[in-house]
C-alpha cells in the first residue's frame, strides 16, 4: 500500500520544481508552465486527501477539478499578456521586463 | 460661562475659517481678522479668570457635549469620547498665557510679509490648537489639539522659515510625531485601567483622576503605573525639549519666523510641561516618586548642560533655545520634588519661561528686523540707536536669569525649596544653573548692546510704537507676577493642594 | 513713626518712578532737586525711627501676606531694630550727599536722568534690604542691589572695560549669592519661614535642623553658606576680584555702593542673622579666618596699586575684612561700627577721589598727579581727613572702631589675626599716604594746561565733601568715652550680641603708633623721597612688588582655573550636543533614509526577485516559527 | 522512509510513474530549447494523470489528459510560436539568484517534506478500499458539482468568460 | 433527497446573492451591448452603464442589510448550500466598500477612458464588474473552493485589466508581474487549502473549523503550515511584507483607476477573506496562530512605511503607502489573540471597516486627483506637484487634506481610523503594536508632508492648470466629504456598525 506521505512527498517535490522553476526560467513562457506545475502538485496533494485523508470525500475532486480550470483560465490570460508584452518588448525574457523598477 | 470656553477653543478656527473668503492680497484684512480672532479669546479668557473661583478644586465653567462612543470595548463597555472642556486652577494660567501670547505674536506678524493671509490663516489654526490643549478634559480632544497643533508649525516654518526651514520643519514634525506616539498610548492606557477600576470607561479626564486616586494598588499595579509613566515621560521629554530629545527646539528657533518663535517657546513647548504636571503629577503622583532621582537628575543635567551649551552658542535664537531648556530643567526639579513647593515652583517656572521666551524672541526679533542677524558677535553697541529695545532686553535677560522682581526668580526659589528637601544635593548641583544663566545672558545681552556701535547700526530706528505693545506687557506680566506673584499662586495652590494630599494619602 | 519706616525705601522709589516718567529730556537741575529731596525725606524719617528706637527699643516685624506656597505662606514686611535704624541713617546721610555730588560730577552727560534714576532705584534697594525682616525679602533686594551695582558700573556702557566690568561684578557677586541661596533656602526646608526672628527661635530651641543632618552641624553648614553670600557681596577674599574692577563706573557709584552701602550689605547681613552665626562656632572660625586675610591681603596689594580708585577700592576690600574679622571674633560691635564710620570716611574719600579725577580731566593715575593742594584746597583737606580716618589716627572716625577691633581680635584670643590687622593697618596708612602724598604735594606730573585749568569744583561737590569730612572726624566719638559709648548701647537694644571688649589705653596706643609708621613711611618715600620707591620695587623686593602689584595673580589664576576650563567644557558640550545627541537623530533620520534607498533599489524591476524575496520570506517565517511553536521551545 | 513497504503493482508503478514525473520536471528545468521545455511539461501532465488514477480520480485523469496535456500543452507551443519559436533559453550563469532560489525551494521543500513525515503526524492507514467503493466517479463528481458547488460552478464560469474576454481583448491584432 | 444529494433552488440562491447575480448579469450585458451597436456607442455608454449597474447593486445590498437585520438568528434563508454562500452584514459591509470603491473607479475611469482611446471601455467596464463580483463572493462564502474562485476571479480580472493598456510597455510589465507574483500566490495560498482540507475533509470552513479543534492537538504542525500557507497567499494578494514587492511596479504600471482599484477594493477583498477565513476556521486556535499576524502586521508596518521615504514617484508612493496601510489593518485582526469574547471580534470587525472605508475615500480621491495632476504634468514624480496650491488651490487642499488623512492627522478619517485600532489593540493590552501603529505613522508624516510641501512651498514651473473634469471632481468631493466628516462625526458611521448582526 502507498502511504499517504509517498503521495504527498511526490506533491512537495513537483511543487518545489514548479517553484524553482517560476523564479529561474527566463522565459515566461516556461514560468508560466513552472507555475501550471505547482498547481499540479496541489492537485495531488488535493486528491491524495480525498482518498486517503483524515476524512475522506469527494470534494477533494471537485476542488481539483476547479483549480485545473482556474488554472487554465490563469494560463490563458498568462499567455494574453505575454503576447502583448512580446509585441511591446519583442522579448519574452522575463528579465527584459524591469522598465519599472526602483 | 462655559460656552466662553467653547468660544475661545472655536474663535482662531472660525478666524481661520472666515480667512479662507478673503481675497488673497487683502493682507490688511487678514491681520485685523487675525487680531480679532484671537483678541477676543484674550478678553474671554481675562473674563474667565474674573469669574473663577480659585478655591475649588474642581473643573470650572465645563462644557460637555457627547461625541463618540467606541462600542464593544472591554467587556461590552463603550468608549466615551466626549468634546469636555473646562478649566482648574492648573490649566488657567497656561490658558491665559496661551491667550496673551497668540494675541501679541500676531501683533508682530508683518501683514506685509509674503503670503499673509496664508499666514494668519495657519497661525489661526495653531492657536486653535493651543488653546485646545490647555481648556480640554478629554483626553482624546486634547490629543486631538496637540495633533493639531503640528500641521500648522509645520507650515509656518517650511514656508516662512529661515534658510534650513525645510529640513526643519520636518524635524519638527517628525520629532513631535513620535512624542505624541507616547502620549496617546499612555492616554489610551489610563483610560483603559481607569475604566476597568470604575467600570466606566471613559476619556474624561476628571474621572480618570479620581478613578486613580481612589484605586488601590491591587486595582491598579504600581508595575502599570510606572510603565504607563514611563512612555508617557518619553513623550513629555520630547514635547518639552528636554536633553536628550530638545535639538528639535533649538533648530525650530533658528528658523521659525519671530512671531512663531515666540509662540513656540511662549506656549507650544509649555504644552509637554503641562502634561507633566497634569498627567504625570495629577494621575501617576507615585509613579513620579518612583522615578523621583530620575527626573530630578535629568532635570540637573538639563539645567547645567543646556546652559554650557548656551554659553558657547554664537546665534541669539540658539542661545535663548537652551536657556529655556535649561530653565525647564528646573521645572523637572520642582516636580520631582513632588511637595508644594517644588510644584507651584515648576508650574511658577513654566509659566514665567513661557513669558519671558515670548518677550525674548520678540525682542530678538525687532533686533534681526532692523540688523539683519541674530549673530552675537555681529552686533554691538545697540543701546545707542535703539535704546528702547536694549533697555527691555536688559529686562528680559535679568528676569531670565532669575532677578529678584520678576517672574523667574520666585518660580526658582519654590522650585528648589521644594528640591532641597526632597534631594538636597542633587539641588545643589543644579543652583549652578543659576550663575551660568548670568553668565550666558549677560555675555550675549552686552555684547548686543554694550560696547561701541557698529557703523552699519548706527541710524537703526527704535521700537514703533505698535511693536512696543507686546514689549511692554509682556514685561508687565514678567514683573507682575514677580511682585505679586500671589495672583498667580492662588490660582494654582488649590490643585496643588489637590495633588499633593493625594500623595499622602 | 516706626511703623512708617516703609517710607523711607518708599521715597527714593517715587522718585525713581518719577524720573522715569519724567524721560531723559527732564533737566539736570529738577531731576537732582527730586532725587536729593527724596533722599533727604528718607534721612529725616531714618533719624527720627533712630531717635524712637533709641527711645523705645525695636518695633516689628510689621508683615503683609505675598504669597502661599502650598500650606506655608509667604510674607513681606518691613522691620526697626537698632542695627537697621543706623543703617537707615548711614545710608540715606550718604546717599543724599552722593546725590548731591553727582549734580557736578555727572554735569552734561547725555544719560544723566538714567544715572539717576539708577541711584533712586540702588537707593530704594539698598533701604529695602536694611528694613527686611525675613531672609527671602532681603535676598530680593540683595540681589537688586547688585543689579543696580551691574547698571551703574556699566553706566558708561560704550566702554568696553565698563561692561566687562559690570558683568564680572555681576557675575561674581552671584556666585557668592548661590550660597546665599542655597543657605536661605536651606533655612526655609528646615523651619519653614523665611523670617529673621523665626530662624533664630529655632536656634534658640535647636530645632535648626534637618532630617539628614544634625543641628550644629546644619546650622554651622547654614552660616557658612549664608556667609558665602558676604564673601561676594562685601568683596571678601577669595570673591574680591570685581571690587577693583567696578571701579570703571562713575565715581558717585563708587562712593555711594562700592563704599558706602552695598558691600557693606555683606557685613550687615552677617550683623542680622548673628544669632544664627553665634550658634556655631566654626562658622565664626571661618569668619574671622576670611576677614583677616581678606584685610591683609586687600592691604598689601594696595600698596602698589597707581589707579588713585583702585588704591581706595583696595583699601574699601581691607577695611570690610576688618569688618568682617571683627564679626568672626564676635566683635559685634565693633564691626559694625566700623561698617558706621568706614562709612563716611570710605565715601568721602572716594567723593574726594572723584572731585580729583573730576577736576584733571577724567585721569585716575597718581603717577600723573602732584602739587594738586594749591589747586584743590577743599578737597584736598578733605582727603587728608579722610586719609586720617583710614590710617586710625586719633581722634578721627576711624581710630576708635579700627581700634575695637583690633582690641577685640586680641581679647577674642587669636593672635595672629590680631597680627595680621596690625599689619594691616600699617600697610594702610602706608598706601593711603602715598596717595596723599603724590596727589597733592610735589609737581604737577601730567599734562601742563590740564594742570593749569584744574580748579575746585563749585558746592554740589565741594558740601558733600565738607559734610562727610566732619562726620568723618567725630563719628568715632559716638563709640568713645566722650559720648559714653552712646553706640554700643544702642546697638544693644537688640539684644546683647557678641561679647564686649574693654577698651585699653594700650592698644589704643599702639594702633596709633602703627599708623603713624605708616604715615611715616609714605611720607619718607614720597614726600621727602629720602626712601627711593623706584629702587625698591626694582630691587630685591620686586618679586614682592611685583607679587603685589599683580594682585597676587588671582585674576589670572580664575581665568586659567575657571573661566577657561568652562568655556571648553562649553565647547565639548557644543560639539556633543551637535555631533552626538544631535548627531543621533540626523544619523537615525539619514538611517531611515538609506534603509530606505536600500529597499528602493532592492526593487530592481525583476519579477523573479520579488518572488525569490516572497520565497524567502515564506521560508523564514513558516521555518522558523514550527521551528519555534512545535519544536517546543515555545 | 520505505520501511515496511510492500512491494506490489501499485507501489511500482507509483515509482515508475513518480520517477517520470520529477524526470520530466527536471527536464523541463534544465533543457535549453523552450519548444522541448514544452513538451516535457507535457509529459509531467500525462504522469500526474496517471497518478490520478491510482487516487482512484478517473475524471479528474480524463480532464487532466484533455485540459492540461491537450490543450494547454497547445497553447503553449502556439504561443512559443507568436513569440520567438526559436527561443534558447541560454545556459544561467551561476548567479546569486538561481542559488538562492535553489535554496529557497529546497527549504521549502523541506519543511513541507518535515511536517509531513517528522512532525509527529500520524495519517490514517490508507484505507484498502475506496470510500465511494462501487460508484460512479463521474456520478459522483457531477452530483457534487451540481448539488452543493452549483454556485462555484456558475462562477467558474465566469472566470473562463473573463479570461476568454481577456486573452481576446489582450492578444488580437490592432484593427 | 435520499441519496443526501441536495438540491439548490435559484430563489434560494437569489435570495443570499442577488447584488452579485445582478452583476454578473450586467456585465455579461453591457458584453452584449458592446457586439450589437457601433463601437463609439459602446465607447460611450458602457461606463455608464456600468455605474448604473453599480449604483443598483449598491442599493441591493443596503437593501440586504435590512434583510439580515429582519431575519431571525439562524434563520436558514440567509445561506445557501450548507453555509456555501451567505447572506451577512459582514459580507454586506464590505460588499459596500467594495461597490463604492468600484463605483469611484468607474467614474473616474469615465474621464480617464476619454483620455486613453487605445482602452476598450466595454471590456473595461464589464471586467471591472466581474472582478467586482469576484471580490463580493470572497466576502460571503466559507467555502474554500468557492473563495477561491471569488480570489482568482478577482485577480484574473485584474491581470487583465492592469494590461489593458496593451500598448503601453509598463502596463503589460505590470500586469506579467502581477501575474506571476498572484499565481504563485495562488498556488502557496490553494497548496495550504489542500492541507486544511486533508485535515477536515470538508471545503466548508464553518464546518471545517470544529474538525480543527479536535485536531489540533494531534496535527498541530500541519494545521500550521497550512494556516502560514495561506496567509502567505492572501498575504501576496493585499501586500504583506515581504510579500510586497509586486504592489509598486504593479501599480505603477496599472491605469490609474485601476491602481485605485487595486489598492482599495482587491485590499479590501483581501481582508475579507482573511477576516472570513481565520476567525472562523482557527476561532478557537487563534491566539496560538495570532502571532504571526502580529510579526506581519509589525513587519509591514514598518518595511511599508521606510520603504516609502525616499520614493519620489508619486503612484509608487501611494503603492508603499498602501502597503504600509495594510499592516495598519491587519492589526485589529492580529491582536484577536488576546481577545475575548465575541465583543474583541465585533471591535475588529468594526475597526477594520472603519479603516476601510476611511482608506477607500482618501485613496480614491488621492487618485482621482492623481490622475488629473500627473496627466497635466507629464511626469508622474512628485514634482507634477510643485506649486500646485499657487496654480490649483483647490486641488492642492484637497490633495492635503487626503495626504493628511493618510498621515493621520487629526479630524481626518485617517486619524480616527488608527485611533480606533489603538483602542483595538491597547484593548488587548498590546501596547507595543499599538505603539508601532502610531510610531510608524509618525515616520510616514516625512514622505506625506513631503508631497504637501512641493504643493504649498515650492513654486511651479507653469501658471495654470485645467479645471478638474466633472467626474473625477465628483470623486475627490466624495473623498472629501467621507474623510472629513468621518473624521469629525465619527459616530455616524460607528453606530450604524453597532447595529450590524456581522454573522445573521
Amino acid at each position: 500500500m502507498i502511504a499517504v506521505e509517498q503521495y504527498l512527498t511526490l506533491a512537495a517535490i513537483l511543487f518545489c520544481i514548479g517553484l524553482f522553476g517560476a523564479l529561474t526560467k527566463r522565459n515566461i513562457i516556461i514560468v508560466l508552465v513552472s507555475i501550471e506545475l505547482m498547481l499540479n502538485a496541489v492537485n495531488i496533494n488535493l486528491l491524495t486527501f480525498a482518498r486517503y485523508g483524515l476524512a475522506p470525500s469527494i470534494n477533494g475532486q471537485v476542488f481539483t477539478l476547479f483549480t485545473m480550470t482556474i488554472a487554465a483560465a490563469e494560463v490563458a490570460v498568462g499567455l494574453a499578456i505575454l503576447i502583448s508584452l512580446y509585441r511591446n518588448r519583442n522579448s519574452s525574457d522575463v528579465r527584459d521586463q524591469d522598465l519599472m523598477k526602483w | 460661562m462655559g460656552n466662553l470656553l467653547t468660544l475661545i477653543v472655536l474663535l482662531p478656527l472660525l478666524g481661520a475659517l472666515v480667512l479662507l473668503f478673503v481675497p488673497r492680497n487683502a493682507q490688511g484684512q487678514a491681520k485685523a481678522i487675525a487680531l480679532i480672532a484671537t483678541f477676543l479669546p484674550l478678553i474671554f479668557a481675562g473674563s474667565l479668570y474674573a469669574g473663577f473661583d480659585s478655591g475649588d478644586q474642581a473643573m470650572q465653567f465645563a462644557v460637555n457635549y457627547d461625541w463618540i462612543h467606541i462600542n464593544h470595548v472591554f467587556h461590552d463597555k463603550a468608549l466615551d469620547i466626549d468634546f469636555a472642556l473646562g478649566i482648574d486652577g492648573l490649566s488657567l494660567p497656561f490658558l491665559l498665557l496661551t491667550a496673551l501670547i497668540t494675541f501679541l505674536a500676531v501683533i508682530v506678524s508683518k501683514k506685509t510679509m509674503h503670503r499673509a493671509k496664508e499666514y494668519f490663516f495657519w497661525y489661526l489654526l495653531l492657536a486653535t490648537g493651543l488653546f485646545g490643549c490647555f481648556v480640554a478634559v478629554d483626553l482624546f480632544l486634547f490629543f486631538l489639539f496637540l495633533e493639531l497643533t503640528l500641521i500648522p508649525m509645520y507650515f509656518l516654518i517650511g514656508i516662512w522659515g529661515g534658510e534650513r526651514k525645510g529640513p526643519v520643519a520636518v524635524k519638527f514634525l517628525v520629532y513631535r510625531g513620535i512624542a505624541s506616539v507616547g502620549i496617546l498610548l499612555a492616554f489610551v492606557g489610563l483610560a483603559f485601567a481607569a475604566g476597568s477600576v470604575s467600570g466606566d470607561l471613559t476619556m474624561n479626564l476628571v474621572s480618570i483622576t479620581d478613578t486613580f486616586a481612589k484605586a488601590t494598588p491591587d486595582q491598579i499595579s504600581d508595575t502599570f503605573k510606572t510603565g504607563i509613566f514611563l512612555v508617557l515621560l518619553i513623550g513629555i521629554l520630547i514635547e518639552e525639549a528636554f536633553f536628550p530629545f530638545h535639538t528639535w527646539l533649538p533648530d525650530t528657533h533658528e528658523q521659525a519666523p519671530t512671531a512663531i518663535s515666540m509662540v513656540v517657546g511662549g506656549v507650544l513647548m509649555k504644552i509637554g510641561a503641562y502634561i507633566l504636571f497634569r498627567i504625570g503629577v495629577g494621575i501617576l503622583p507615585d509613579a513620579v516618586q518612583h522615578y523621583a532621582i530620575l527626573i530630578a537628575v535629568l532635570g540637573v543635567i538639563n539645567v547645567i548642560y543646556a546652559a554650557l551649551v548656551a554659553l558657547v552658542q554664537r546665534d541669539w535664537r540658539k542661545l535663548l533655545a537652551f536657556s529655556a531648556i535649561s530653565h525647564m530643567g528646573v521645572v523637572l526639579l520642582g516636580v520631582a520634588a513632588m511637595n508644594e513647593a517644588g510644584l507651584q515652583g515648576a508650574i511658577f517656572m513654566t509659566i514665567s519661561s513661557g513669558l519671558l521666551s515670548g518677550l525674548l524672541f520678540l525682542l530678538i526679533g525687532l533686533v534681526q528686523e532692523r540688523t539683519g542677524t541674530t549673530m552675537i558677535g555681529a552686533l554691538g553697541g545697540l543701546s545707542k540707536p535703539m535704546p528702547i529695545i536694549a533697555g527691555f532686553l536688559l529686562a528680559a535677560a535679568l528676569a531670565s536669569l532669575g532677578l529678584p522682581g520678576m517672574s523667574g526668580f520666585i518660580s526658582e526659589v519654590m522650585a528648589f525649596i521644594g528640591a532641597f528637601k526632597a534631594f538636597p544635593v542633587i539641588a545643589a548641583v543644579g543652583t549652578a544653573g543659576i550663575v551660568l544663566a548670568a553668565v550666558y545672558l549677560l555675555w550675549a545681552m552686552q555684547r548686543t548692546t554694550y560696547g561701541p556701535t557698529t557703523v552699519d547700526y548706527e541710524s537703526v530706528s527704535d521700537v514703533r510704537a505698535l511693536e512696543s505693545i507686546p514689549m511692554v506687557v509682556l514685561t508687565a506680566f514678567v514683573i507682575l507676577i514677580g511682585v505679586y506673584p500671589a495672583i498667580l499662586g492662588d490660582l494654582v495652590n488649590q490643585t496643588i493642594l489637590g495633588y499633593v494630599t493625594r500623595i499622602g494619602g | 513713626m516706626v511703623e512708617y519706616a516703609w517710607l523711607v525705601p518708599f521715597f527714593p522709589l517715587v522718585a525713581y518712578l518719577l524720573l522715569f516718567v519724567l524721560g531723559r529730556r527732564a533737566q539736570e537741575g529738577i531731576v537732582t532737586t527730586l532725587a536729593v529731596l527724596a533722599s533727604l525725606a528718607g534721612f529725616v524719617v531714618s533719624l527720627s525711627i533712630l531717635s524712637q528706637v533709641h527711645a523705645n527699643g525695636p518695633s516689628g516685624p510689621y508683615i503683609f501676606h505675598w504669597l502661599t506656597v502650598g500650606s506655608f505662606d509667604l510674607s513681606v514686611g518691613y522691620e526697626v531694630t537698632a542695627l537697621n535704624a543706623m543703617m537707615l541713617v548711614v545710608v540715606t546721610f550718604v546717599s543724599t550727599l552722593v546725590l548731591l555730588f553727582s549734580k557736578g560730577y555727572m554735569n552734561g552727560d547725555k544719560r544723566f536722568v538714567v544715572f539717576y534714576q539708577y541711584l533712586c532705584l540702588f537707593i530704594f534697594s539698598m533701604l529695602g534690604l536694611v528694613i527686611s525682616p525675613n531672609l527671602l525679602q532681603m535676598y530680593i533686594f540683595w540681589e537688586l542691589v547688585g543689579l543696580c551695582s551691574f547698571l551703574l558700573v556699566g553706566f558708561w556702557y560704550f566702554k568696553p572695560e565698563a561692561a566687562a566690568a559690570a558683568k564680572k561684578a555681576f557675575i561674581v557677586t552671584r556666585i557668592g549669592d548661590l550660597g546665599l541661596f542655597i543657605g536661605i533656602v536651606l533655612v526655609f526646608v528646615a523651619t519653614g519661614t523665611f523670617e529673621y526672628s523665626g530662624v533664630f527661635q529655632a536656634i534658640q530651641s535647636g530645632q535648626l535642623n534637618i532630617d539628614w543632618m544634625s543641628h550644629d552641624n546644619f546650622v554651622t553648614l547654614v552660616a557658612i553658606l549664608i556667609f558665602v553670600g558676604a564673601i561676594g557681596k562685601s568683596a571678601q577674599f577669595p570673591l574680591h576680584t570685581w571690587l577693583p574692577d567696578a571701579m570703571e563706573g562713575p565715581t558717585p557709584v563708587s562712593a555711594l555702593i562700592h563704599a558706602a552701602t552695598m558691600v557693606a550689605a555683606g557685613v550687615y547681613l552677617v550683623a542680622r542673622a548673628f544669632p544664627l552665626f553665634e550658634a556655631s562656632p566654626d562658622a565664626l572660625t571661618v569668619i574671622a579666618i576670611i576677614g583677616g586675610i581678606t584685610a591683609i591681603f586687600a592691604a598689601l596689594i594696595g600698596l602698589t596699586q597707581n589707579d588713585i580708585k583702585r588704591v581706595v577700592a583696595y583699601s574699601t576690600i581691607s577695611q570690610l575684612g576688618y569688618m568682617v574679622m571683627a564679626l568672626g571674633v564676635s566683635a559685634y560691635v565693633a564691626s559694625t561700627f566700623h561698617l558706621m564710620t568706614h562709612a563716611f570716611f570710605k565715601a568721602l574719600l572716594f567723593l574726594a577721589a572723584g572731585s580729583v579725577i573730576h577736576a584733571i580731566h577724567h585721569n585716575q593715575d597718581i603717577r600723573k598727579m602732584g602739587g594738586l593742594w594749591k589747586k584743590l584746597p577743599i578737597t584736598g583737606w578733605t582727603f587728608l581727613i579722610g586719609a586720617l580716618a583710614l590710617s586710625g589716627i586719633p581722634p578721627f572716625a576711624g581710630f576708635w572702631s579700627k581700634d575695637e577691633i583690633l582690641t577685640g581680635a586680641l581679647q577674642s584670643g587669636n593672635t595672629t589675626l590680631f597680627v595680621l590687622g596690625l599689619i594691616a593697618a600699617f600697610c594702610t596708612a602706608f598706601y593711603i599716604f602715598r596717595v596723599f602724598f603724590l596727589t597733592f604735594t610735589g609737581e604737577f606730573r601730567g599734562e601742563k594746561d590740564v594742570y593749569d585749568h584744574a580748579h575746585e569744583s563749585g558746592s554740589v561737590m565741594t558740601l558733600p565733601l565738607v559734610l562727610l569730612g566732619i562726620m568723618a572726624i567725630i563719628a568715632g566719638l559716638l563709640n568713645s568715652p566722650v559720648t559714653g559709648y552712646a553706640f554700643e548701647h544702642f546697638m544693644h537694644l537688640d539684644g546683647e550680641l557678641g561679647q564686649v571688649h574693654e577698651p585699653s589705653i594700650g592698644m589704643m596706643g599702639l594702633s596709633t603708633v602703627v599708623g603713624l609708621l605708616g604715615i611715616g613711611l609714605a611720607y619718607l618715600m614720597y614726600k621727602s623721597k629720602s626712601i627711593n620707591a623706584e629702587a625698591m620695587a626694582n630691587g630685591p623686593l620686586r618679586p614682592l612688588y611685583l607679587l603685589s602689584f599683580n594682585k597676587f595673580y588671582i585674576d589670572e589664576l580664575y581665568h586659567y582655573v575657571i573661566v577657561v576650563p568652562v568655556v571648553w567644557i562649553a565647547r565639548i558640550l557644543n560639539f556633543v550636543d551637535h555631533w552626538i545627541v544631535d548627531g543621533i537623530v540626523r544619523a537615525l533620520g539619514e538611517a531611515g533614509y538609506v534603509s530606505s534607498l536600500g529597499l528602493k533599489y532592492s526593487q530592481n524591476g525583476q519579477v523573479q526577485t520579488y518572488g525569490l524575496i516572497t520565497l524567502l520570506g515564506t521560508v523564514l517565517l513558516i521555518g522558523i516559527s514550527l521551528y519555534v511553536v512545535i519544536g517546543g521551545i515555545y | 522512509m520505505f520501511s515496511g513497504l510492500v512491494i506490489t503493482g501499485q507501489t511500482v508503478s507509483f515509482f515508475l510513474i513518480s520517477l517520470f514525473v520529477i524526470a520530466c520536471g527536471v527536464m523541463l528545468l534544465s533543457l535549453k530549447k523552450v519548444v522541448y521545455m514544452a513538451m516535457s511539461i507535457g509529459g509531467v501532465f500525462i504522469g500526474v494523470a496517471g497518478i490520478y488514477i491510482m487516487l482512484e480520480a478517473e475524471f479528474v485523469a480524463f480532464i487532466q489528459i484533455l485540459l492540461y496535456a491537450g490543450a494547454i500543452t497547445i497553447m503553449l507551443l502556439f504561443a512559443i510560436m507568436l513569440t520567438r519559436h526559436d527561443a534558447i533559453e541560454t545556459p544561467q550563469k551561476i548567479t546569486a539568484h538561481p542559488v538562492w532560489a535553489a535554496l529557497g525551494s529546497a527549504a521549502f521543500g523541506l519543511i513541507i517534506l518535515w511536517v509531513v513525515k517528522f512532525s509527529g503526524i500520524t495519517w490514517p492507514v490508507p484505507a484498502a478500499n475506496s470510500p465511494w467503493q462501487g460508484q460512479d466517479n463521474v456520478k459522483l463528481v457531477g452530483e457534487a458539482l451540481f448539488s452543493n458547488y452549483v454556485i462555484p460552478f456558475e462562477l467558474v464560469s465566469v472566470v473562463l468568460i473573463v479570461a476568454v474576454v481577456g486573452a481576446i481583448t489582450l492578444a488580437n491584432k490592432e484593427e | 433527497m435520499d441519496n443526501g444529494i441536495t438540491t439548490v433552488q435559484f430563489s434560494a440562491v437569489w435570495h443570499v446573492m442577488a447584488p452579485e447575480i445582478v452583476l454578473v448579469l450586467c456585465g455579461f450585458a453591457i458584453l452584449l451591448f458592446d457586439l450589437f451597436v457601433s463601437k463609439a456607442t459602446a465607447r460611450r455608454w458602457s461606463p455608464w452603464l456600468g455605474v448604473i449597474s453599480l449604483v443598483i447593486a449598491l442599493v441591493m445590498v443596503i437593501y440586504n442589510f435590512g434583510v439580515v437585520s429582519d431575519a431571525a438568528p439562524g434563520d436558514p434563508s440567509l445561506q445557501v448550500s450548507n453555509m456555501l454562500y451567505m447572506l451577512d452584514d459582514f459580507g454586506n459591509i464590505f460588499k459596500v466598500i467594495f461597490i463604492g470603491g468600484t463605483l469611484l473607479t468607474m467614474l473616474m475611469s469615465i474621464d480617464y477612458l476619454k483620455h486613453n482611446p487605445d482602452i476598450k471601455a466595454p471590456e473595461y467596464t464589464y471586467l471591472l464588474l466581474f472582478a467586482l463580483v469576484g471580490a463580493m463572493v470572497m466576502a460571503s462564502s466559507y467555502d474554500l473552493i468557492t473563495l477561491f474562485i471569488g480570489l482568482e476571479l478577482l485577480s484574473i480580472s485584474s491581470y487583465v485589466l492592469v494590461a489593458i493598456r496593451r500598448n503601453n510597455a509598463k502596463s503589460t510589465e505590470g500586469a506579467m508581474k502581477y501575474l506571476v507574483i498572484g499565481s504563485i500566490a495562488s498556488a502557496v495560498a490553494l497548496y495550504g487549502m489542500s492541507f486544511l482540507y486533508g485535515v477536515t475533509g470538508q471545503t466548508n470552513i464553518a464546518i471545517g473549523s470544529q474538525y480543527i479543534a479536535q485536531m489540533w492537538v494531534d496535527m498541530k504542525p500541519l494545521l500550521i503550515l497550512s494556516f502560514l500557507l495561506m496567509l502567505i497567499g492572501f498575504g501576496v494578494k493585499i501586500a504583506l511584507v515581504p510579500f510586497h514587492m509586486w504592489a509598486p511596479d504593479t501599480y505603477e504600471g496599472a491605469p490609474n483607476p485601476i491602481t485605485s482599484f487595486l489598492s482599495v477594493v482587491s485590499k479590501a477583498a483581501g481582508f475579507a477573506l482573511i477576516l472570513r477565513t481565520f476567525v472562523f476556521g482557527f476561532a478557537r486556535e487563534f491566539n496560538e496562530v495570532s502571532i504571526y499576524l502580529l510579526v506581519l502586521a509589525a513587519v509591514t508596518m514598518v518595511v511599508g512605511n521606510i520603504a516609502a521615504l525616499a520614493q519620489r514617484n508619486i503612484k509608487r508612493l501611494l503603492a508603499y503607502s498602501s502597503v504600509a496601510q495594510a499592516g495598519y489593518l491587519l492589526v485589529p485582526l492580529a491582536v484577536l489573540g488576546h481577545g475575548s469574547g465575541e465583543d474583541a471580534i465585533w471591535l475588529a470587525f468594526g475597526e477594520t471597516s472603519f479603516y476601510l472605508f476611511a482608506y477607500l475615500f482618501m485613496t480614491m480621491g488621492a487618485f482621482a486627483l492623481l490622475t488629473a495632476i500627473t496627466r497635466e504634468a507629464g511626469n508622474e514624480t512628485i514634482d507634477a506637484f510643485r506649486g500646485l496650491y499657487h496654480r490649483a488651490p483647490f486641488q492642492a487642499v484637497a490633495m492635503g487634506i487626503f495626504m493628511l488623512s493618510m498621515a493621520g492627522m487629526p479630524i481626518t478619517a485617517g486619524f480616527f481610523g488608527k485611533f480606533y485600532i489603538l483602542v483595538g489593540a491597547i484593548n488587548t493590552g498590546y501596547f507595543w503594536l499599538a505603539g508601532l501603529l502610531f510610531l510608524t505613522s509618525a515616520i510616514a508624516f516625512y514622505y506625506y508632508f513631503r508631497v504637501l510641501k512641493a504643493m504649498f512651498m515650492k513654486d511651479s514651473a507653469s501658471q495654470t492648470q485645467q479645471p478638474l473634469p466633472w467626474s473625477i471632481r465628483t470623486v475627490v468631493w466624495v473623498g472629501l466629504v467621507g474623510t472629513i466628516v468621518l473624521g469629525v462625526l465619527p459616530n455616524l458611521f460607528l453606530d450604524v456598525l453597532n447595529t450590524l448582526r456581522w454573522f445573521g
